[in-house]
Formats: structure tokens, sequence, C-alpha cells
């Protein structure tokens, strides 16, 4: 194997290189990839559109039905894995610790239930105490982060960020706090349902107002239509729409980066991890 | 010539598949069933009838189904000799339908509705073949027919029968898609059309290697006319239930296969660019070999069927040869063989059918004697083996007669040596067996008892007595049909 | 403005967010919103294909911007009949897979939908777009989906099968994107309409070369042509057959037309035919794909497995007659995409209907389903006979194109790879039609000889049914199809 | 080779990435342990990454934020120099292809994780070797 891999890895070099021989220079700017559209993009959009970030213009409107099914593609990678490792059984072995005298139980029976209330806590096989130093920490940390991830999203017409880059940030924070404290915190704040429901719903949101867009009587995703919808002037409506489109970016990336942490660390089982 | 459009060829292969699902629905009540086939049966046969008139008057009756590409289209076309063989096919079928009544009933065969299903969905594809105006219609019927009679030889569902029916099949399938196939699309790509046509379609565009290789590939990839070495399928096949032998492996299959090679012959290639090429002789020798080696197996065989398709085998070819002569006499001897044959066939098998369900005898060695015990059937099978051999008062005569001026009308003296000498065999296999049932002495009657008379039920002996009288009215009237073969050749 | 083309794509997107919703309301509702959403988007596409047939190509700016800035959907007959092909397909699907999904994979029933809806849209989208990178995304939406489902399956190997499956997958969708960076570079744009005509004028730069190269290896990774097939049998095998039935008919098929789409539309075959020498190389690699897959198929012992090694076989059919170079091969393969989508869908019903009842599909738990699901067994039998090329199924006639095409191209090898592959497939299905036919089913019980029928839920039967007569009257209309979608696409 | 080096040096961006990619391609190909086969996809996709992000270069321009953009009347008041900005396209199609790669590695590692329940091994001949026993023992 490692001699095949060898042989193909050389003729696709091979053939790569063979490429580059009539390709432009690196940065030349005369070249076909940086006058043909990359002019008009540049040139034309904020007159177009009011968005003086060239990036996010052209993601989220030129290009909007890309990334439209960016949107999906993360949702899938969600949804993936909550089909592959969701496990609804039970774990066979469960651990519980008494709080107030630290003594930890084992149980092998899945049946069983504790009785008394909340001074018992269920616990992992491996469980160690979480340190005060990084609970503290990260405790202050987390808004800040989910305000800056906002921000982000919020900003991305304007300055580099959008709603991936939010949004990964805002999942990001949340997955901190699992680390931080341990995974039954998180799963209790930010339930299963949530979860889904928002990557869902922030997919719909980028394709609601497509064909809200549509229902106005223009193409799909042509925020332009949407004037008589949004209050601001007309001028500003494409940004807006983009707006609103990153702010359904963001939602969904968040959910499903979280889904995905907590899918593999658990193995499905949402209850024991990292 | 004139030509009528009229949508009747394409009601005749309608009728007996759209008879199926009533079959199927009414499987509960075999009474029922029965009435349909017949009712299908002679709907069919008076649709065929009803447009004789008008293809004697020297029309051409025409129906364009559906367009695949310019000159390949699904069509039907009503000429001479496709109206021959619909006529033999579906007089045939309506017998054929009574008979097996008896035998199915007679036996309690199982499976009888898928039994009478497949065999209604056969005759629609013979009719097809029949009335096809191209080769791509005579190929789709062709591979409809093969596999609508594969049930039917598997009907036994045991593990002879499978053996066979994979044999049927290999050779069958086989040939028509490894050697018709192509052929048939280079013929396409080489012309552009698969009309038939008297003058064939090739006009000069063909060099002789070529037009030897096609010629080869149809003549042996037609593998249901059992030109040899692609012939054993049909012996095999015999484990079918008789009903089936008879109609399909005496008349209906094997018939296509060399109804198709006829079509080839004539309306492919056209008689003038085989005798250009001075290819008739090559299908001549072909067809010889196989007349002679597959006499001599009969004679060696002692299951009655097995015999009878081995004799089929060498029948068959007569007709190729017969049309390959490229002349006249010879072409019409050769294509009213395959009315006259499937008299004098079906009479035969419908006999060892009879005598199967009647005393349970197979092997022609257990048959003596058996004459005073059935003497209709015994006197049916002498008329079927004369029709077969070609000796008046019987159709083969007619048919032998032809074959016999054709190799002297194309000079070619040897080919009637072989058509003699074949004779001379044909009586050898058959006419033993009916001396040998009438005079010989079987084990049972050594007594010198007087034998009683104990036949078949009615359903069976009834068509085998139809069958033979039309074989005698053929060898009088025989009028008809040959105009029809002297305006389809164009003779 | 026509919002038919935007609806086509958004129904089933749309639906798969809202079922996923409604997941959490009840259960059942998700199926019945992405049987809805299927219905929609079915209906747009026969829309557009008709709006397409009667006033030409049509073009939809997403957003509202011009073509090269925008992405722009362009339908034009190709593709229209491609996306009718998928949404029936997905749609007919969705109705007779309930049954299996319920046995297979109950618990997560509404996710599953979710993600065949998301698998349709990724596969509609492919198909629709005029974009080179919208049409990755495309790719990597319906790829991602297809590894999850894949891995839903045979709880042992799925996930293996799946897992390698997504490193060959995304081998062959980098080097596709490489390939559209290559174009982008030296074009300097991503819409294949704009892009094919300024590749007009550079032709001989090796940068366009090695982007075309780099193009057609990841769609060939991607629909498993032979020897990049490694990933398909078992992950096809393996997956739960409500999705297997999908994505074998349909993946390797949009790949096709990809292909098609590419040589065609981007690249034009003036270049690829005049300009480069890798026509014969690649039809020879075809052939050896077509015999490769035909001869691996005889040495399976699951049908699954089978037919996955039967559709390694197809793709050799479909990538031969594009690369054969003449309008014939072209036409042979595009009609191929929908013949082989239709065959190796009803093929894939019938197998979900024999795993529902039986749970297995080695070819030793075949016995006696002929005598338990004849209905299965009829609409299977149909679909073998069209995947062998008997007339008149619709196999039959792009096999006849793609000889044709052969011939005329002089490409006899290719035209000797199609029908040997012809015969083993043939030798394949029915070695699979005796083993269902001869052999008693063990389980029924030696006391019970009489036959218990014991048939798939009606919903399934209904859609083997529905496939069955499309395979027929794709057959039959073939002559039509060609006349008004392929032969004025190819001009 | 004096023609050669030249070539190199001007397009050197595309040397580099084509040699990190045939490292990833060749690790997904020849590696055997299941997670370095991803790593190398990893790698191998980020190179492509760079690989389009760098054609979104041009000597002498700044990253494609117009500068004063914002407000909507600006716009007209400074004349917007195409030179002045990089190509933006490169980097939206990027974003694209970075969350596709995401999503992959998620689904990759998804499975992964599902293997590894079920066979406690990651090594590709251990899996193949365990996959044939349970076939052997059914």
């Amino acid at each position: 194997m490692k001699f095949f891999g060898f042989v193909i890895v050389c003729l696709t070099g091979g053939l790569l290189l063979y490429g580059t021989m009539d390709l432009p220079d690196w940065g030349d700017p005369g070249s076909p990839a940086s006058t043909h559209l990359s002019d008009y993009y540049i040139e034309h959009i904020v007159e177009e559109t009011q968005v003086p970030n060239l990036v996010t213009a052209v993601l989220a409107d030129y290009r909007g039905y890309d990334t439209m099914f960016e949107t999906a593609v993360v949702f899938c990678a969600g949804l993936a894995c909550f089909l592959l490792l969701r496990d609804f059984r039970p774990k066979k072995d469960r651990y519980f610790r008494h709080v107030p005298t630290g003594v930890m139980l084992h149980f092998k029976n899945p049946q069983t239930r504790l009785i008394a209330g909340n001074e018992f806590e269920h616990m992992d096989k491996d469980w160690v105490p979480s340190d005060m130093i990084i609970k503290t920490v990260c405790r202050i940390l987390i808004p800040f982060i989910q305000i800056y991830a906002l921000y982000v999203v919020a900003h991305g017409d304007f300055s580099p960020g959008g709603g991936f880059q939010g949004g990964v940030i805002f999942g990001s924070s949340l997955i901190l706090m699992a680390i931080s404290y341990n995974l039954k915190t998180l799963v209790k704040r930010v339930t299963e349902k949530f979860l889904s429901v928002f990557a869902a719903l922030g997919v719909l949101i980028y394709v609601g107002l497509g064909v809200a867009a549509m229902l106005m009587g223009g193409h799909f995703l042509d925020y332009g239509m949407l004037a008589p919808l949004l209050p601001s002037d007309p001028g500003h409506i494409r940004a807006l729409g983009m707006l609103g489109v990153e702010i359904g970016v963001g939602i969904a990336v968040m959910a499903v980066m979280v889904i995905i942490y907590i899918n593999i660390v658990s193995e499905g089982r949402h209850d024991e991890g990292l | 010539m004139e030509i009528l459009i009229s949508i009747k060829p394409l009601l005749t292969v309608l009728v007996p598949l759209l008879v199926i699902p009533i079959l199927v629905s009414s499987s509960q009540k075999p009474n029922v069933r029965e009435a349909w086939i017949f009712g299908a049966g002679f709907v069919m046969f008076f649709l065929v009838a009803s447009m004789v008139p008008a293809v004697l008057s020297g029309s051409k009756i025409v129906f364009t189904l559906f367009e695949l590409a310019p000159g390949a289209d699904i069509a039907f076309q009503v000429d001479g000799l496709g109206m021959l063989f619909a006529l033999v096919a579906g007089s045939l079928y309506i017998v054929t339908s009574l008979y097996s009544i008896g035998y199915m009933r007679g036996l309690k065969e199982h499976g009888q509705t898928r039994f009478v299903s497949f065999f209604a969905l056969a005759i629609s594809a013979t009719m097809g073949a029949a009335f096809s105006a191209n080769l791509l219609t005579l190929y789709l019927f062709y591979e409809i027919l093969s596999l609508a009679t594969y049930p039917l030889v598997a009907h036994h569902e045991d593990a002879k029968s499978r053996i066979s029916a994979r044999r049927y099949l290999v050779f069958i399938l086989g040939t028509s898609i490894g050697l018709v196939l192509p052929a048939m699309i280079y013929c396409y790509h080489v012309t552009g059309t698969l009309a038939f046509s008297t003058a064939g379609i090739f006009a000069g565009q063909l060099s002789k290697p070529a037009a030897t290789v096609l010629l080869l590939m149809f003549v042996f990839g037609f593998a249901k006319a059992g030109i040899m070495p692609f012939h054993s399928w049909l012996p095999a096949a015999m484990v079918a239930p008789t009903p089936v032998s008879a109609l399909l492996h005496a008349v209906a299959v094997v018939k296509v296969g060399v109804f198709s090679i006829v079509r080839v012959i004539t309306g492919i290639f056209g008689v003038d660019l085989l005798a250009h090429f001075n290819l008739g002789v090559v299908v001549m020798v072909i067809a010889s070999f196989t007349i002679i080696v597959s006499s001599c197996i009969a004679l060696s065989q002692d299951e009655l069927k097995r015999r009878l398709a081995f004799s089929t085998i060498s029948q068959l070819s007569y007709i190729v040869f017969g049309v390959a002569l490229l002349s006249p006499s010879g072409q019409l001897g050769g294509v009213i063989h395959i009315l006259m044959h499937a008299f004098g066939k079906i009479t035969l098998f419908f006999c060892a059918g009879a005598i199967f369900v009647a005393t349970g005898k197979k092997y022609i060695s257990q048959m003596k004697g058996l004459g005073r015990q059935m003497p209709v059937t015994f006197a049916a099978f002498f008329i079927g083996s004369l029709g077969v051999i070609g000796l008046p008062p019987t159709g083969g005569f007619y048919s032998k007669w032809n074959l016999i001026l054709g190799t002297l009308e194309a000079g070619q003296t040897i080919f009637m040596v072989v058509l003699l000498v074949s004779s001379f065999l044909n009586a050898f296999y058959f006419l033993p067996i009916v001396y040998q049932a009438f005079f010989g002495k079987g084990k049972d009657d050594l007594s010198g008892a007087r034998v009683k008379i104990q036949e078949a039920n009615l359903c069976l002996v009834l068509p085998l007595a139809i069958t033979a009288l039309a074989s005698i009215g053929l060898f009088f009237f025989p009028q008809m049909f040959v105009d029809l073969i002297t305006l389809g050749l164009n003779l | 403005m026509n919002n038919m083309p935007a609806i086509l794509v958004l129904a089933p997107l749309l639906g798969a967010f809202f079922a996923c919703l409604a997941a959490w309301i009840q259960k059942q509702l998700s199926y019945y919103i992405a049987l809805a959403a299927m219905a929609v988007s079915c209906f747009a596409a026969v829309s557009v294909l008709t709006d397409v047939i009667t006033s030409g190509t049509m073009q939809y700016r997403m957003a509202g911007w011009a073509p090269p800035m925008g992405i722009e959907l362009r339908i034009d007959l190709l593709n229209a009949m491609v996306l009718v092909l998928i949404s029936a397909i997905a749609f007919v699907n969705l109705v007779a897979s309930v049954k299996n999904v319920e046995q297979e994979i109950s618990d997560r029933a509404p996710s599953f939908y979710v993600m065949y809806l998301l698998f349709v849209v990724g596969l509609l989208g492919v198909t629709a777009t005029g974009d080179l990178f919208n049409l990755y995304v495309l790719i990597e939406i319906t790829s991602l989906t297809s590894y999850t489902l894949i891995a839903l399956g045979d709880k042992d190997r799925a996930p293996l099968a799946a897992l390698n499956y997504i490193f060959i997958g995304v081998i062959g969708a980098s080097f596709y994107l490489l390939g559209v960076g290559y174009l982008y570079i030296t074009t300097g744009s991503l819409n294949m309409a704009d892009v094919a005509v300024i590749l007009k004028g550079i032709q001989g730069s090796s940068a366009v070369l090695t982007a075309f190269i780099l193009c057609i290896l990841g769609v060939w990774i991607k629909m498993a042509l032979f020897p990049l097939h490694v990933w398909l049998p078992n992950a096809y095998a393996f997956a739960p057959v409500g999705f297997a039935r999908v994505v074998a008919p349909l993946m390797t098929k949009v790949m096709v037309y990809v292909m098609v789409r590419l040589m065609v539309t981007v690249f034009g075959l003036e270049y690829i035919f005049e300009t480069l020498n890798l026509a014969d190389a690649v039809v020879w690699l075809a052939v050896t794909a077509i015999l490769a897959g035909a001869f691996t198929a005889l040495f399976q012992k699951d049908l699954k497995k089978m037919l996955a090694y039967i559709i390694v076989c197809e793709i050799g059919y479909m990538v031969g007659g594009a690369w054969l170079g003449n309008s014939l091969g072209m036409t042979g393969a595009i009609l191929h995409i929908l013949n082989d989508g239709l065959m190796t869908f009803a093929l894939f019903l019938a197998v979900g209907n024999i795993i529902y009842m039986r749970r297995q599909t080695a070819f030793s738990d075949l016995s006696g389903l002929f005598a338990a699901m004849p209905w299965t067994m009829a609409g299977f039998v149909l679909a073998g006979l069209s995947i062998i090329g008997v007339p008149p199924t619709c196999g039959f006639f792009s096999k006849w194109y793609l000889v044709l095409g052969a011939f005329e191209a002089g490409a006899y090898h290719f035209a000797a790879a199609l029908i040997i592959s012809s015969l083993v497939c043939a030798v394949l299905f029915f070695k699979v039609f005796e083993i269902c036919f001869f052999e008693a089913d063990s389980g029924a019980g030696d006391h019970n000889p009489a036959k218990v029928i014991t048939e798939a839920p009606v919903s399934m039967l209904a859609s083997l049914g529905l496939v069955s007569v499309a395979i027929i009257a794709a057959g039959i209309y073939a002559g039509t199809i060609v006349d008004t979608i392929i032969l004025p696409f190819l001009q | 080779m004096s023609d050669i080096l030249p070539l190199i040096v001007a397009k050197y961006n595309f040397w580099l990435y084509i040699i990190l990619m045939m490292i990833g391609l060749y690790a997904m190909i020849a590696k055997n342990n299941l997670m370095k086969k991803l790593v190398g996809m990893n790698i191998f996709q980020t190179a492509i990454i760079l690989f389009y992000v760098s054609i979104g270069y041009k000597h002498g321009a700044t990253i494609p934020i117009i500068q004063g953009g914002h407000g909507g009347h600006s716009a007209h008041d400074a004349v917007i120099h195409a030179a002045d900005y990089i190509n933006p396209l490169p980097h939206v199609l990027m974003l694209t292809a970075i969350v596709v790669s995401v999503a992959t590695f998620g689904v990759a590692m998804a499975l992964c994780v599902r293997i590894y329940q079920r066979y406690q091994t990651l090594e590709e001949d251990e899996l193949r070797m365990r996959v044939s026993e349970r076939i052997t023992h059914e």
C-alpha cells in the first residue's frame, strides 16, 4: 500500500505541477482570476449593496445560494452525528457520589433507582473533582466570549466576521462550559431539543428569507424585494437581508457545533464524557 | 401493390395478451378460464383470416406502432409470408388449446394457470413475429417468445427441467444476444434501415466477407431454427408438457426461428445479393449437414418425443435449405414446408402425448402392439409420418416435390441426393413405429387375447384427428397457400 | 418569472427542516412532510421539463444577480430530464420505503427522512445548477448525507464501508475542487457558460488540461468507474435498503450527468475529441469496467452485492458511450442515464421487498420466492430483462444506441464488451431466477407444499408496478425521448 | 534548469501547496490507522484551501473591505480602484470549503467512534482481520 500510495502521490503531484506551468504568477494583478469577476465585485458591491465587507457581500448575497447549502451541510453534519451516535439505552454501569461524604456508589443494574434526592450526584467512572480556578475563570470568561460572538455576527457587514465565525465562537463558549464543568452541566442548560430546534431554525431563517423574497415577487434570496417588510431605507435593504441571513447561519452553526461535540465525546449517551 | 393501414395486426397480437389478466384472475375456475382461451383463440384466428382476402388480392397491410429511429421502428406488416405463418400458428393454437385441456387435466398438472398464461403470451409473440415489418420488431418478438417459453419448459420445477431450461436459455438467449443483436445493429449501421424488402437493404454496401459473416451470424443466431451445432436445446426442451412440445417446439418457437432466417435471407439480404456472392450454397451445406446428421441421431432415439425432436431439427433445415436454394420452386417448397411440416409434426406430438396420458408409455420399445389398443391415435400417427416423410396423400409431398424441383432448377444435383437420402431416413425412423404398433407383439398381449380399444379421452383424440385430416386436406387444396407465398416472396 | 426551478430544489430543502422541527411534535408528521415536499418537487420538475421542451432553456438567477456574478440555475433539456428522474424516483421510493424504514431504523426514522430529503436536495441541486463551485457544494451535501445514511445499515460492516467511502469520496470531491480551482485561475469565472466561452480562447494551456483531468477524475471517483469503484459494492450492499434504493439508481447516474455536462457544456466536445487524444484510452477503460463489473458480479453470493457490481458494469456503458466521440454514443449514454436509473431502481425495489419479508438476500435465502412473492418477482424479472437488454424493455434501446455508436466510431471492442456483458447479465439473472423458481422454500416446511403467498405490502408492490410500467414505457417511447430531448440537446 | 528556477520562484505558492497536498494524500492512502488517515484528509483539504486563498492575492492590494464604504453615501465620494483590494471571491469559496471539510471531519469522527465501539481498534489491518473473523464465525 505504501508503494502504491507513493506512486499515486507522485502522479497526482506531477499532474498538478504540470498544470501550474501555464498559471499566472503569484499575486499578478493582471491574471484572469484577479480581473474578470473580481474587478466587478470590488467596484460595484458597495454601490449595489451598501456593504463594505466584500467577502460578506459575495458570501451572503451574490453567492448566497451557495452559502445556504453550506449551512445545510453544517446541519447535515450535526444530524449525522446524532443519527450515527445517539444512544438512548441507559448505560449499564453507573456511578453515584454522595455529595456530603464523597463516597462513590457503583450500580450494575440500570433499573436501580436512588431514593435520596439531592444528596447523590450521577458521576463519571473516571471522575475528577473540577478545579476551582478553572471553573471560576471560565465562568467569568464565557459571557464575554458569547458577547464577542454576537458582535462578530452583527458586524460581519463591516469588518471580518459573519455568521459562521460568530456561530463557532458561541458554540465554543458552550463547549468550554462542558470542559470546565462537565457535560451534564451543559446538557442540563442546553437541552437536545433546544439544540436540534435551533439547528433547523437557523437554516430555516436563511431559507425563509429567500422564500419571502420569492413570495414578494422577486427571485429566491433577492433581499431587495424585502423592502416593504423591513423598516429601513431601500438602499440598506440588502445589507439588512444579509444580516438576517448571517444570524440564521450563526444560530445553526452554534447549535451544530455543540451537537457534534456532545455526541462525539459521550459516544451518544449525553451523560458522561469530557 | 396497394398499402392498407389497419390496426388488425396489432389487435391480433394484443388479443392473447389482453386475455392473460383474465386468465390469472379466473385461476380458481378452470372452465371459465378455458372458455376465455378459446374465445381469444377464435377471435385471433378470425382477425387473421379476415386479412386473408386483402393479402391475396396483392395488398399489404401495415401499421406502425412506435418509431425508435428512422428505419427502425416497431411496426407490423402483413404480407403473404407472414400471413401463411400466422394462419398456421393461429389455427393450431385453437387445436392445441383443446388438446392441452385434455392433457393437463388428464395428468392433473400443477400450475395450470401459469401454463396457459405463458402459452397465450407465447402465441402473442408468435403472431407478432409473423407480422413484423422489420428486423427490429422481429427480434423483439423473438426475444419475448424465448422468455415466454422458459417457464413452460421449466414447468415441472424439478432437477431435470431445471437443466433443460438452463440449456434452452443458454442456446436461445445466448445466440440471439451474442450473434443476432450485433449483426442487426451492424446492418442498421451500414444501411440505416431494417425494413424487409424483397430487393434486400444493402444495395451494394457490403463486401463478400462481411456478407458471409453477417449471414452466418444470422443463420446460427436464430438458434430456434435448430441449425447444428445450436440444436441441442430442442431435445432437452422436450421435458416440457406435451402441448408445449407440440405447439411450441414443433410449430411456434422453432418455426419462428426458421421464419426469421427466411425473412433475413429474402428480406434483408435479398435473393440477388446472395446469388451474386454465391452464399446460398454455404447455407445449404450447413442445412444439409443438419438434415443428415439429425436424421441419423433420430434413428437411435428410443424415447418417442426425443425422436420427434431430432426429426424436427432435420425438417427445419429443409426449410432453410429450400430458401437458400434461391430458386423459385426451392423457396416455394421450403416456405410451404412451414405449413406442411407443422400439421404433420403436431399430429405426431399429439399422438405421443395421447399415448403417454392413456398408458404412461414414453419409449418406442414399449409401444409394440399398442396400435390395436389405440387405433385412431396410431392411424393419425401414420398420416403424420407420411406428411413428414413427404409421401402422398399428405401435404408434405407437395413441399418435398417442390424442394427437389428447386434443386434441379438451381442445378444443385448433389443436394437432391441429400433430400432423397434423408427422406429414406425419415421413413426408417417413423414407419417401423407404426408397423410395430399394429402388427408387433407387446409383452402384455402374448396371450393373443383380443385387446380392448382404450383411447385417450376425447379432448386428446379429437385434435389429433383434426390435424391428421388437415394434413391430408392440404394435399388436395394447397393453392391458397401457394398464392400467399408467391405474393410474399415475389416469385 | 417562473420560480419552478427554484421550487424544485427548495421544496425538499424546506421540507427537511420542517420535518426536523415536526418530529418534536409528532414523529409520524415528518414522514408526511417529506412526502408532501417530494410531491411538490416532483410536480415542479415535470412542469420545468414541459416548459423547457416547449420554450427552450430556462435560466433562474439566484438572488437576482446576472450570471457570471451570481449563481444561476440553468435548466436545459438534459438536466430537465434528469431532474424529473431524480424527483420521481425519490418520491416513489419514499412511498415504498416507509415500511422498510420502520423495520430497520424505527427509533430514528424522522432523522432518516430529514437526511433523505437533504440527499435529494443535493442531487437535484447538482443537476440544476449552472455554476461550477455550487456543484461542488451540492456534491458534498449528497456525499455527506449518503455517508451517514449508508452507515445506518448493517450494524457491523456499514460504518466501515461508509468510512472507506468518505476517504475515497473526499479525494474525489477534492480533485473536482482542485480542477475548478485551476479553471478559476485560468478563466476567472465560475459560471459554466461563461467559463466555456473563455476556454475557447485558451485551449492549448496545460492548466486547462490539468483542470479537465482533475474534474473528470474527481467525477469518476464519485461515480465509481472501474478501477475507482472499490468503495461502491460494500457501501451499497450494507446500506439500509430504504436508502440503497435511492442511492444506487441515482448517485452514479447524477455523476454521469455531471460528466456529460462538463464534457458538453464546459469543456466542449471539440476540445475533448479534437485537441486531446484521450478518447481511445477512456473507451478501453470503459471496456475494462464493463467486463470487470460483469465478471466480478458472477462470483457474488449475495443479491445486493451482485447488483452493486452490475452498477459498476453499467457505469462503464455510460462512460464508454459518452467518450465514443459521436452523437449516437452520447445519445446512448444519456438515454442510459434515464433507463439505468429506472432499471436499478426497480431491482432495488424488489430487493427491498424481499428484505422486508425475508431479512436476507444471500442466494441461499432466495429459494421459493416465485411462489411466495409472485408480484415482486415479476417486477424483478422485468428489471432483470431490461438490464440484460431484452426488447421492449428500455435497457435494449439504450444498448441499441450504444452499440450503434460503437460501430460508427469503429470501437468494435466496446460493442463486443456490451454484448458480452449482456450475456453475463443473462447468466447472472437467470441464476437468481432459477434459485427462486426451482428451489423450494425450506422455511415453508415439507408438510405444506401448497404455495403460501407472502407478499410485501401493497405500497411497495404498487411502487414496483409503477416503475415496471415506466421501464416498458421508457422502452416503447425511447424514440420519442431521443427525438424530443436528447437530439435537440446535443445540437 | 535556468528556465525552471524562475518559474518555480514565480509560482512557489502553488508548489508549496501541492507538496502539502501530496503529504495529506499520501497519509490518506498509505497510513494504517484510521485517525491518521483522517488527519491526512484534513491536511489535504487544508492545502486546497490555502491553494485557493493564494489565488486571491494581488501585489500591492489590501483586504477586501472598502475603506469608508460604511454609510451608503461615501461610496460615491471615493472612487474605488480594483487594484487596491484583493479578490474576495476565493475567500468566499473557501469559507464554504472550510465548512464542508469540518462537516466531513465531524461525520468521519462519528463513524470512527462507532467503529471503535464495535471493534475496539482503529488499525486497518486489525479491523480487516476482525471483520473476516466475524464472517467466518457465522
